[in-house]
């Protein structure tokens, strides 16, 4: 019973995905919206803005880097946390009590 | 300067409490507490403040970095997330200043990481209902996901294994909501939540915008425990610490509904009736479904926290409820019911707090008169808190129902009215269970330790007195409250 | 003399005893004292209100805006105030026969009884005064949850499990009502209650409008004692009598028929009423309540039981005198809310002292009483004949101007309904009267004699204002005008 | 049709791996191999957005010193392998967490199976 | 893993490797506005060379290299860093995270975000570093009793 549901599952969630997919742009197109300079409202399309810009920014050749230390860089602060939550998590799931000193 | 930067100071202040804890806690742990206090507190104050700058329904856009929003990330604090901001904010702290005496009992020894994980929590709830960006979003709701998984897993003998799964269908979770923004991106080229709402009319009919928009609701359906998706909350929240379950059952499940609403109601709002797909109708029969399953799943537990947690998994019903209504009352009613659940749920697991510290047990079965005799002000609480639940007026649950039925009623869906007025007597069935056994059932041993009282510590009996009160406060002004939400309805409801 | 504040001042006096009483648990003679005072401060407070309602005149007071449009509100009406006058004035009697009945019987937990009670009676009156809907269901619920401790105060389990059906009952009502005001807010836009109905004309059509209807219907008719929905008020008998005889008789019974009266007169107005048929309904249900509960009330041997069959019959008096919608029906539906309330208190009041004093409860068991008891007797003659409709109590008064509206209306079927159930109700009270005067005693009767002075005085006392008020209904009091001023009000 | 195969079967290739990662987290009884199950998911939403990253005749996003190209058309967008960074770390991170779970996991009740865990539960 | 491996080719083998591959790690945080490359990545390499002393000599000699006293105090002064560089930012009148307004002598605009990013990505490669260290160190800690 429950492997039946497990591939149902399975089937239906490969289903949305293919179904979600028959409409995305080609893979690789220079004409996907996101390669574009501007965007169907009018605004800048942050893609095109990076790779234009990233240099005169930021005076750094490697737009990942500008993009993950300047334009997006409070993600960047999300995942240092995140890397942080794991170091603490670890430590507070997996060490012991040190017998010694507690604090009454 | 502060009053404009208020939007990120307020998640920062966790990180740095989370920081300060981290090197404090280290050193000597009985420091983790007044540490995490007092950054809860500072964030609620800021919180608080920021709320009534933008009540009026203003709100501020601020361009983390100095990037313009598509470029750059932008921090949206308008009068709907200063709300929750607010709300969330005021629970933990209720939730954390009731946690000391439990900590020293319930986890010794690892309170310095506790409440430095506990902060991280809260800086990525706070983060997730603050930030505009869809991605931005979701780095918030992995660091906030970890910290409870973390939390979850600081309680009894099965809350490893209780946090594990959780942190199997809620990575999963996570992921699908990842997948749904890339879906949305390679459509629009974007991920600011305004600009892309003002693309969504053009590409709408986009099979990959639908497929977006049922991952993403899947996705953070699996966080805010929307049925069928609620698989991992009631283990969970029995098996983890009773601060833990304090801490996170109120908010953590809101936080989710709350990006659900900014998810279906801003970023796609009036679209979601274009899309071919009802998805409106489909949400809100899930949630009706979910109300009906959790009542009775409710009526079935022996277990205080059990019950409770899946009394949880009814409630957040009510709360998707509202949303998929998508007309001002459904707002009003989801909105409401945020505060309201967010408030119930605290006093009721921070009741189940002090009875596990003093008793050792939250078994309903071994209920009886002596319960109310040793502890008559939390008694109070929980039966304050129940009737809420069941929503008798003037407790504050009556009204969050009340507009959620004045919304079915708009939308003439009857259904969904039946289902309401139902669990709500279902609601009394399960908590007048227990309230029978408190008050009437006589008890087993005539010691006289046994109606002597033994009430819990102040630390932990004011802050759920308190919480109690806060609900009848609210039944009482809650028209106030929903003048405020009447700013956040958004223009295409 | 600004009388604004006298309504909420009537509401909240009672509930300010409640933390007192509270308060003061360990001495019992304080705590009644509370009581007590409370009573008299509410009975006087509501006394001022009566020239008001003379005048046709209503008092409002707003106390805030509970939700958008919506305010927590206050209206004293001639009607509400007709309502809070009876309901306070029953309180102080029974306060002073609850000591005595409660010490008399040793009774356990007596101070939750008394600060239940004293909410019981702020919503009793805030169901009263409710300007609006969402008032009306905020004490409603209020009264729903004060009662359940006194329904099963005896903690027995056929107690409890009266209690679990009382709270089934009732909060499905209350839900119910709930559903029905947010259809109605949707439909009017507004919830306050007007003379004559708050409903616009033309937003409803025929079936919305009898859905509505029966909604509402079953939201106050739980507590109306309809006759499908009745069966929790006999199995909350299970109270104390001075439970049953006030809430059972007068507050909570009283504010479900109340509440028919506010929704046919005030929500949906007579007009309404007529013009989509919604009268027939009520006429059917009520008639039909009338005849069956008359004739459930023979087959019971409990005293109180058959005193609960014969309140449920009552009570469908008053709702079929506000269904035959006209004034004088109202004016006997709203007057024989007072005249059962006097009459059905004075027979609960006989029950207990019985109960108390011989510790009997069936009817089989009364042999003979009369001679150990006269006064709590005779009382309970004059209420029996009362509610049989024999002037000059002032159950004949009422039930004369049912009969009278009914024939005003045109209609003869609830007459013949009212002559009826005249003779079941002799049928059901004759035999207890027989019993207890001319059947002999048994040897167990020689060592008693009249219940506690708690008790008879206030028994003698109701027994007595039913006869004065049967003979002069404007004495004192005004009843009689204020009952068709109100009636009058909503046409 | 040889347009559309081209330009979507890298899609197609991406939600095989995701189905394959659901797959191993629901049906494996292992609580190692689901976590290996979740992280091949993972793999496959990061494969996604690499996939949705590319553009014909276009370089890494980086400038190279002394080259003048700098029209946009000569840049894959830089946007989702950013993206991708953070979320490789979150993908980190999570499973450095169920690691640390599963051995708190194992230290308790010394099995990973979990039919043999519920068992333990009863 | 607690204990030194048996084989002095690995012992040594990796002491002598360890210092290249921090001195990489280096290259790569400061080298990532050039190339691939930058906090996480040159933060992992870091880490690698720690974790790779800690196999093979055992976590006691290792202790000798790099404490785990260290590990977490050296991941907070990781996202403290990140913190304050975004808060001088508001301090100096700019929003969070906003380079251009760090008080750094008199460069301007580009050059101060060149430096801002330098600075991030030092911190993300401490916190980086920090933590995985930190996640060894905590799980194989159950070792010692087995």
């Amino acid at each position: 019973m429950n492997k039946v549901i497990n591939l149902l599952l399975i089937i239906g969630f490969t289903g949305v995905l293919l179904y979600a997919s028959m409409d995305l742009p080609y893979r690789g197109s220079p004409d996907n919206p996101m390669n574009q300079p501007e965007s169907m409202t009018g605004t800048t399309v942050a893609g095109h803005y990076y790779v234009e810009k990233a240099y005169k920014d930021a005076h750094t050749p490697n737009m990942v880097t500008v993009v993950l230390g300047d334009y997006r860089s409070m993600d960047t602060l999300g995942e240092q946390t995140v890397i942080f939550a794991a170091g603490i998590i670890g430590f507070l799931i997996l060490r012991r009590r040190k017998k010694n000193k507690e604090d009454s | 300067m502060i009053v404009s930067d208020l939007p990120v100071l307020i998640p920062l202040t966790f990180l740095v409490s989370a920081l300060v804890v981290t090197l404090f806690g280290f050193w000597k742990e009985r420091w983790g507490y007044p540490l995490a206090v007092l950054g809860t507190l500072l964030a609620v104050c800021l919180s608080l403040y920021g709320f009534f700058q933008v009540m009026d329904g203003s709100m501020m856009r601020y361009e983390v970095g100095g990037w313009a929003p598509p470029v750059g990330i932008e921090f949206v604090y308008d009068t709907l997330s200063a709300f929750i901001v607010l709300v969330i904010n005021s629970v933990a702290l209720i939730a954390l200043i009731h946690s000391r005496v439990v900590g020293k009992t319930e986890f010794p020894g690892k309170r310095g990481g506790y409440y430095a994980v506990a902060m991280l929590l809260m800086f990525g709830f706070n983060g997730m209902v603050i930030t505009g960006d869809l991605f931005n979003l979701y780095v918030f709701l992995e660091i906030s996901s970890l910290s409870s998984y973390a939390l979850i897993a600081i309680g009894d003998k099965k809350a490893p294994f209780a946090a594990f799964r959780y942190l199997l269908i809620g990575t999963v979770g996570g992921s699908l909501y990842l997948l749904g923004i890339g879906f949305l991106y390679v459509v629009t080229g974007t991920l600011n939540i305004i600009d892309m709402s003002a693309m969504l009319p053009q590409v709408i009919d986009n099979s990959a915008v639908i497929g977006g928009l049922i991952l993403m609701v899947l996705g953070i359906g699996i966080k805010a425990a929307l049925f069928p998706l609620h698989g991992w909350l009631p283990d969970s929240y029995t098996h983890a610490s009773s601060t833990s379950s304090a801490l996170i059952a109120p908010i953590g499940t809101k936080v989710a509904a709350y990006v659900v609403l900014r998810i279906m109601l801003y970023l796609f709002g009036d679209q979601l009736v274009d899309i071919g797909l009802p998805v409106t109708s489909i949400v809100g029969a899930l949630a009706a479904l979910g109300i009906l399953y959790g009542s009775i799943m409710a009526m079935a537990q022996s277990e205080l926290k059990k019950m409770l947690a899946y009394s949880s998994v009814s409630q957040i019903g009510y709360v998707i409820m509202g949303i998929s209504l998508s007309n001002p009352f459904g707002f009003i009613g989801a909105v409401l019911h945020i505060l309201n659940h967010a408030l119930m749920k605290g006093t009721l697991f921070l009741v189940a707090g002090n009875l596990r510290e003093r008793e050792g047990h939250t078994n309903i079965l071994k209920f009886d008169e002596s319960y109310r005799k040793k502890y008559p002000w939390t008694m109070a609480a929980f039966t304050t808190a129940a009737l809420s639940m069941v929503g008798i007026p003037p407790m504050a649950g009556f009204f969050s129902k009340w507009y959620l039925a004045l919304g079915t009623i708009q939308n003439s869906n009857w259904l969904l009215l039946a289902v309401i007025l139902i669990s709500s007597l279902l609601n009394a069935v399960y908590f007048f269970r227990v309230l029978e056994k408190v008050y009437m059932r006589s008890s087993a041993s005539e010691s006289t330790s046994d109606t002597e009282r033994q009430e819990v510590v102040p630390s932990m009996l004011w802050t759920t007195t308190i919480a109690a009160a806060a609900l009848i406060i609210v039944g009482l002004f809650n028209a106030s409250i929903v003048a405020v939400i009447q700013h956040m309805i958004p223009a295409g409801l | 003399m600004n009388l604004t504040l006298v309504p909420i001042l009537a509401v909240l006096v009672s509930l300010v005893a409640v933390p007192l009483i509270l308060l003061s648990a360990r001495k019992p003679n304080l705590r009644e004292f509370w009581t007590i005072a409370a009573a008299v401060v509410k009975f006087g407070l509501v006394l001022t209100l009566i020239p008001t309602a003379l005048e046709g005149e209503s008092i409002r007071y707003v106390l805030w805006e509970i939700a958008p449009d919506l305010p927590l509100a206050l209206n004293a009406d001639p009607l509400g105030i007709f309502f809070a006058v009876i309901a306070s004035g029953l309180w102080l009697l029974t306060s002073f026969y609850s000591i005595g009945y409660m010490r008399g019987h040793g009774e356990v937990k007596q101070t939750r009884y008394f600060a239940s009670f004293a909410i019981c009676l702020s919503s009793t009156i805030g169901v009263a005064f409710s300007a609006n809907l969402l008032t009306f269901i905020l004490f409603y619920e209020m009264l729903t949850i004060a009662t359940y401790p006194l329904v099963i105060h005896s903690e027995t389990d056929k107690a409890i499990a009266a209690g679990r059906k009382y709270l089934t009952y009732t909060l499905t009502a209350g839900l119910l009502l709930i559903a029905a005001a947010g259809i109605t807010y949707s439909l009017a836009g507004t919830l306050t209650f007007q003379a004559g109905g708050l409903i616009p004309e033309g937003v409803m059509d025929q079936s919305t409008a009898i859905i509505l209807f029966l909604l509402f219907l079953g939201g106050v008719g739980v507590k109306a004692g309809l006759i499908p929905i009745h069966s929790w008020l006999p199995s909350a008998m299970a109270a104390p009598t001075p439970v049953s005889a006030l809430l059972h008789a007068v507050a909570v019974v009283k504010s479900g028929v109340f509440g028919v009266i506010r929704v046919v007169g005030f929500v949906f107005g007579p007009s309404m009423m007529m013009d989509f048929g919604l009268d027939q309904i009520l006429i059917v249900a009520a008639g039909a309540t009338i005849i069956l509960a008359s004739l459930l009330a023979f087959k019971q041997d409990n005293l109180k039981l058959r005193l609960a069959y014969s309140t449920v019959g009552h009570l469908s008096y008053i709702v079929l005198g506000a269904a035959l919608l006209t004034p004088i029906g109202f004016t006997g539906s709203i007057l024989h809310i007072s005249a059962h309330a006097t009459m059905k208190i004075t027979l609960f009041f006989c029950a207990g002292a019985i109960a108390v004093n011989l510790h009997k409860k069936n009817i089989s068991q009364l042999d003979g009483i009369a001679s150990v008891m006269p006064w709590t007797m005779a009382a309970f003659t004059i209420g029996s004949l009362g509610l049989a409709g024999f002037p000059p109590v002032n159950g004949f008064v009422s039930k004369w101007y049912l009969a009278y509206g009914s024939l005003q209306g045109d209609m003869l079927i609830p007459v013949l309904v009212l002559v009826f159930s005249g003779l079941l109700n002799v049928g059901y009270f004759f035999p207890i009267i027989k019993r207890a005067y001319f059947h002999e005693g048994g040897s167990e009767l020689d060592n008693h004699s009249e219940a506690s002075p708690f008790m008879v005085v206030p028994l003698t006392i109701t027994a007595v204002a039913s006869i004065i008020f049967g003979i002069a209904p404007n004495l004192f009091l005004h009843l009689f005008d204020m009952a068709s001023t109100a009636a009058t009000s909503l046409f | 049709m040889t347009d559309f195969l081209l330009g979507h079967y890298a899609y197609w290739f991406t939600i095989l791996v995701l189905a394959v990662g659901l797959y191993g987290i629901l049906v494996k009884r292992n609580l190692v191999k689901k976590t290996i199950g979740l992280s091949i998911f993972q793999a496959g939403i990061i494969l996604f957005f690499v996939a949705i990253s590319t553009k014909w005749n276009a370089s890494v996003p980086i400038k190279v010193k002394g080259s003048h190209v700098s029209e946009a058309a000569n840049f894959m967008n830089p946007l989702p392998q950013t993206l991708m960074l953070t979320a490789i770390v979150v993908g980190v991170a999570t499973i450095g967490v169920a690691l640390t779970l599963l051995i708190a996991i194992y230290k308790r009740y010394e099995t990973l199976d979990e039919e043999e865990l519920l068992e333990k539960f009863q | 893993m607690t204990r030194p491996v048996d084989s002095p080719i690995v012992v040594y083998g990796s002491r002598l490797l360890s210092p290249y591959i921090m001195l990489f790690g280096l290259y790569v945080i400061f080298h990532g506005h050039y190339s691939p490359g930058g906090g996480f990545q040159g933060g992992t390499l870091l880490a690698a060379s720690l974790l790779l002393v800690r196999i093979s000599s055992g976590s006691k000699i290792a202790q000798i290299q790099f404490s785990d006293m260290f590990t977490a105090p050296m991941a907070v002064v990781g996202v403290l860093i990140y913190f304050f560089t975004g808060l001088i930012a508001i301090l100096a009148g700019g929003q969070y995270l906003n380079y251009e307004l760090l008080p750094l002598g008199d460069m301007h605009g580009a050059e101060l975000r060149y430096w801002g990013i330098l600075f991030v990505e030092v911190g993300i490669g401490l916190t980086v570093m920090g933590i995985l260290v930190s996640l060894y160190d905590n799980l194989v800690i159950g070792e010692d009793n087995d």
